[in-house]
């Protein structure tokens, strides 16, 4: 048992801290706001540079990490800066061509690894909520190829990215597990009607509606009709991510808080002077250490067997959302008024944290799964 | 005790139902509903209709134009108007200012400002409020120093809602440095026009310009705009204050925003099944909605002792920290219904009548906004910190 | 609308409070704890002699009040008292037998009136739990009467009763609503076994083991296998009482504790300057409102339609006894270590509190029921 | 990073489950499975089959007779000992007292007290809280004046746990007024038996006798008893208290009191089903249990730096809280699941032996008194206010 980073993660942390410290700057971001990425290239370009690509993938996929523990360190520090490159995108599109994809697929993943390529996952519903078999979109077996219809609800980077992986339905009906494949969808197919907009978050998601979509043979990834094993996994994955992400988000909000409470004065004192603020700060404390044990928990078991490591991601997902809701809620509260403005930096943290419940299945939804997954 | 409404109350509500009924503008109860932008031209609209009807003034006396309500009728019209999305009345000028021009203002001013109150020639904002000052309102900077017959004032104002909207504030000045810091405080009309003033937008973390910071830079203000006697504005502020915690508890708001959560909740489906008949998440309501039940009673133990002429003392503290940590959980629960569809967070699509649609179902598209927005609610107005600490006070005699 | 007490109510208020303070003393509760009733003779006759008992019965039922008002008026101060004497168990025998009795079994309301016999209702089973309808207690029908067999749990005042309402099947199963019938069994009848046991609330109860247990047809209480409306009524009745209860107590606990954070100093102060303490103490105030509401709303519901009743007993069931929780803990945690010592007056207080959840459903029960209601 | 345990630590697990099945007498196992009382004999039984085995004192050096176990095997053993429902290891004498001789006794102290508190010759209790101290450690009114080569001991210590067992106390006594508060306290070793020293039991809400009083007057105690210098008694208090710390979190007590909870809410029935498939008594345990898995790596996490050399700061004081929260919430819900059968409070039921059974099923007969008593997680050892102050104070270094 050891809970200190290898000196690998150690240099792979420390360099990522330095770099996003100097790049994700409060102009930087609304620049991404502003502009039709929602991120910044040169800040994706960057990171590439730096490996974080390629330590979320393992040797093997062309990459030098991909464990649980290499997730948590990248993401943490992403989601410390507050960066809103869709790493996680790629982590879900890429996680599922790595392990599913034939040969000229995988070639992708280099590309992506280099930063060449933006990748998206779109697998989500108008309808289908948090439901990961609830799938609707339906393609047909032709001649020649594939025939997609159906629409995906958002599809987060889905406008920006160079190919899409996507997941149709080729058998059974809207809530079978068995009968969902995936296929890889190059931007800009032809009967791909695409709505792009800004997230609450940071960066840009869209609506996709396929109508009559045709693909290649070679479009299909992994087997037909069994797609569903390697979905879930690859949620898991990106819900360490999430996870990992609102907790660096959640000790930027504690160090800003902490020290506004040290400088602002009110009725002649510093307001960290009153006793009921610095119990409120205790408990967040407490919770924020609660979560990255949650976390860590997660990471630990992402590679271990099935029904453990959803166990935990119901677990993990559950309990950071809850305490993801409680440090921004807070944090904004003992600001007052100026927590409450765009400007000051506390906003976009706050935001982010506040949107961790909206992917992947908020807290409630996980506490009634995490009740399911041991009962069974 | 009785929980029943008397007959005369009975018809009152009969009567505002009614009225609603004939004249809410269907396109305005659609923009409260769906969470969209008033324009100030909704607001006038609003009001010109009240007025018509002599309900603008609810809380005024007859004399003055007002309705001349007791509280319970006060609640009843407040419940009837959030049930039917209604916009609010602007409060600032109506429900703030023209008690305090009524308590204390002089015939003249009364006979001058208050006719343009009710027939919405003046829009009034609200100059309290300075940077860094928080909760403690007593401590004013912005001075105001005679020179002949006007104020020059200096200073700034912040968090004063709606000001870009407005003509004239009113002002808690500083013409006093000597005695106590609530000594020393003036309260002042000053129109918006003046030369030397600076209206600048704060952008708050929902991505609306709802307040604003207000520069006054030797700003001359003529002396009859001073309300009473110089350096007895404390007096007049907190008077001021104790009006405004009238319908402190938002139990009308709060209803309204149980009705529409359970609708969502009805209408979004999880696990095969409608989003309400999780039991997880309909514990969540439940729990909020048997809450409600109980503050909304206490409201009204409070609002019928206020008829019977008791002034509210601490509980209006509790009504505000209660019905604040209701309405942000009912706010919550209404983001987490619709699911991954709080993420889109598109500006257009709250301007009725843009060219821009909502991107997932229309109940969905102002959830997160309204969420972030009304985390505002347990601070402004006394945070909820300030008015624990009041509680336990009168509570614990400390 | 009306939130004041009428003057009935109010000199019936004012007279409980004084010859309760009196009375119940910590040597009373002791005096009656050691004795072998669980409770007080000398002050369940005082009360009587008041017409506490008649305060919760109607006119036509022999008292004088009856009304949901009454109820909350009379419980709130036997609450605020901390007193121990089985009025809760008068108002759910008595209220079934002044319901559904015959001239001659309605004899014994007059009696309960005065004081002179003491009720209990042996309905609870030791597998029923909170469910009204779960009854497995049989009665056969005879030649000459009936015979009952079956146990009953948790018996309030079972061994001191001189009659006993008690509930048994007629026909139907255990989870049936038709088919449960009401008997009155006098004191000492022959085939039940009593074991009397003391109540960590303060009083006693007993579990009763009834084999072939003869009874005359004239036993019978009511229409044969449709006691279970009334039984729904008893406990709605009962539900208010004990929530009032709860109420006054609640305020005893929070006049003791504030009190005592005036008056102990630590690290040089009065404890009740410590912030903290003062918002976790505005924050039991404020649910105390609540809770008082609470009761409220299920006082002016009690003669109304089933319904709305039901839901206000969950409603109030579930947010009295959550309250009743957080002032109990909180109260002994801002006590600090006397509040844990039996010879504090607290402590009896206390623990009457957190049984509140343990008679007619806890405040999760009734969150599900009150779900269940409003679905319905 | 790495969540498994080496191989050297799972086989220490398997040695210590395997002495457990062999060693542990099933009616000790049974008695604290129901919440039982132990009496006197049983603790020293049980210490006496463990000091058998040489793993009475876990956390001592060899050379002292102790097994001298890292944080982990300490957390093992732990872990194991509370899963079998052993009785927990008295911790006055063993625990407290050992560790501040070991440091700061001299060598006769050392030679004679140790190898006594192993073989049990010796009950210690503490003699630290003083009436209206409360955490407040420091404010020691007890004195020892030095006659002769005595000290003569005057006042009252109180919440002095299990001390009607006792032979010997530790005491806290002021031996000089002069300087801060912290200075003037020295640390004496006194004999139960001598004259002057009376033992009042003070009886909790759940009605046990577990903590006492105990009263000084002019008890006189051979200077041999005094450890260290004189007046430099809060050195060695400090010292103690962090050993106090050891498994503060209490993991092994809440796995093994949510394995009970889960088994009663299994055997439970209710609306016609197993309480625990209740969606909404469900969710109450899978909170807690979520809390658990989370807080147990917390845990972890100290102990392995600890293992490590790294003294815990802030952390020990988060994992009180959270540890102490948890566990009364599973108290709590314990005391939920087993329904009216909460209310019988039948004293003899947790004699074992007593010819009086619990009136409903056996698991329900402590789940009340456990309840009660474990409110004093939150109070004693530093109350939970106490430690939150810490923690903001470390991290807000206010």
């Amino acid at each position: 048992m050891n809970f200190d980073l290898t000196d690998e993660r150690q240099m792979l942390q420390d360099g990522l801290r330095r770099y996003l410290r100097d790049t994700v700057t409060p102009d930087a971001l609304r620049a991404a706001e502003a502009g039709d990425t929602g991120f910044s290239p040169e800040i994706w370009s960057g990171l590439s540079e730096m490996g974080v690509a390629g330590a979320l993938f393992t040797e093997d996929q062309g990459g030098f990490g991909g464990a649980g523990f290499d997730l948590m360190v990248v993401f943490e520090e992403l989601g410390r800066a507050g960066a809103v490159e869709p790493f996680t995108e790629l982590l879900l599109a890429g996680g599922l061509i790595a392990e599913l994809g034939d040969d000229a697929q995988k070639a992708l993943i280099e590309q992506a690894i280099e930063g060449s390529v933006q990748l998206a996952f779109a697998h989500g519903e108008p309808t289908s909520r948090y439901d990961l078999e609830r799938v609707e979109t339906r393609a047909e077996a032709g001649a020649d190829g594939w025939s997609l219809s159906g629409r995906k609800a958002v599809v987060v980077n889905g406008a920006q990215a160079d190919h899409i992986v996507i997941s149709a339905r080729t058998s059974g009906d809207a809530r079978d597990t068995a009968g969902i494949s995936l296929f890889v969808l190059p931007k800009g197919s032809a009967g791909v009607e695409v709505r792009d907009y800004p997230l609450a978050g940071g960066g840009r998601a869209a609506e996709l509606v396929l109508d009559n979509v045709a693909l290649p043979k070679s479009a299909l990834l992994g087997a037909e009709g069994e797609a569903f094993a390697a979905i879930e996994t690859a949620h898991a994955r990106a819900s360490a991510a999430l996870c990992a992400d609102a907790l660096g988000a959640m000790e930027t909000v504690r160090a800003l808080t902490g020290d506004y409470l040290k400088t602002r004065k009110q009725f002649g004192q510093p307001i960290g002077k009153f006793q009921a603020l610095q119990h409120r700060m205790a408990d967040l404390l407490i919770e924020l250490e609660q979560a990255r044990s949650a976390v860590i928990n997660l990471c630990g078991r992402l590679d271990g067997p099935r029904d453990t490591r959803e166990i935990h991601v119901s677990a993990t997902k559950h309990l950071v959302g809850k305490v993801a809701r409680l440090v921004a809620e807070e944090s904004i509260q003992m600001h007052g008024g100026i927590g409450m403005t765009e400007e000051y930096s506390l906003g976009h943290f706050a935001r982010r944290l506040s949107m961790l419940d909206h992917r992947f299945g908020d807290s409630t939804f996980h506490l009634g799964r995490f009740i399911r997954l041991q009962a069974a | 005790m009785d929980l029943n409404f008397t007959d005369e109350q009975k018809a009152f509500r009969a009567d505002v139902r009614a009225f609603l009924d004939e004249k809410l503008p269907k396109r305005l109860s659609d923009k409260v509903r769906l969470g969209q932008r008033l324009e100030k031209a909704d607001y006038e609209e609003w009001h010109a209709i009240l007025n018509a009807r002599g309900w603008l003034a609810g809380n005024w006396p007859k004399k003055f134009g007002g309705a001349e309500w007791n509280a319970v009728q006060r609640h009843i019209f407040e419940e009837e108007t959030t049930a039917a999305h209604a916009p609010r009345i602007v409060p600032f000028g109506l429900a703030m200012l023209g008690p305090v021009l009524q308590k204390f203002g002089s015939d003249e001013q009364n006979a001058y400002w208050l006719p343009r109150l009710l027939d919405g020639t003046d829009w009034w904002c609200q100059g309290y409020s300075e940077p860094g000052a928080g909760s403690d309102l007593a401590s004013v900077k912005t001075t105001a120093e005679r020179d002949g017959d006007h104020y020059v004032v200096n200073g700034q104002k912040t968090w004063t809602t709606l000001g870009q909207y407005a003509n004239m504030i009113f002002c808690l000045v500083r013409t006093s440095k000597e005695g106590k810091r609530q000594e020393g405080i003036s309260f002042l009309l000053i129109n918006m026009e003046t030369p030397g003033i600076t209206v600048r937008p704060i952008v708050l973390i929902d991505g609306e310009p709802e307040v604003n910071e207000v520069f006054f830079d030797d700003v001359r203000v003529p002396v009859g705009n001073l309300v009473g006697k110089e350096n007895d504005g404390w007096t007049y502020a907190k008077y001021l204050l104790t009006h405004e915690r009238t319908n402190i508890a938002g139990v009308g708001f709060a209803n309204a925003g149980l009705a529409n959560l359970k609708r969502i909740a009805k209408l979004e489906e999880s696990q095969g099944r409608p989003l309400i008949e999780d039991p997880l998440f309909a514990a969540k309501i439940a729990e909020v909605e048997i809450a409600l039940m109980a503050m909304a009673t206490t409201n009204l133990r409070v609002v019928s002792a206020a008829a019977a002429g008791q002034a509210p003392g601490a509980e209006s503290s509790m009504l505000k920290v209660k019905g604040t940590v209701i309405r942000q959980e009912i706010n919550a629960l209404t983001k987490q219904a619709v699911g991954p569809y709080a993420m889109p967070f598109v500006s257009e699509a709250l301007e009725a009548g843009s060219n821009v649609g909502p991107v997932g179902p229309d109940y969905a598209m102002s959830a997160t906004s309204q969420y972030l927005n009304n985390r505002k609610l347990s601070i402004y107005g006394g945070s909820n910190e300030v008015q624990r600490t009041i509680i336990a006070k009168a509570i614990l005699e400390l």
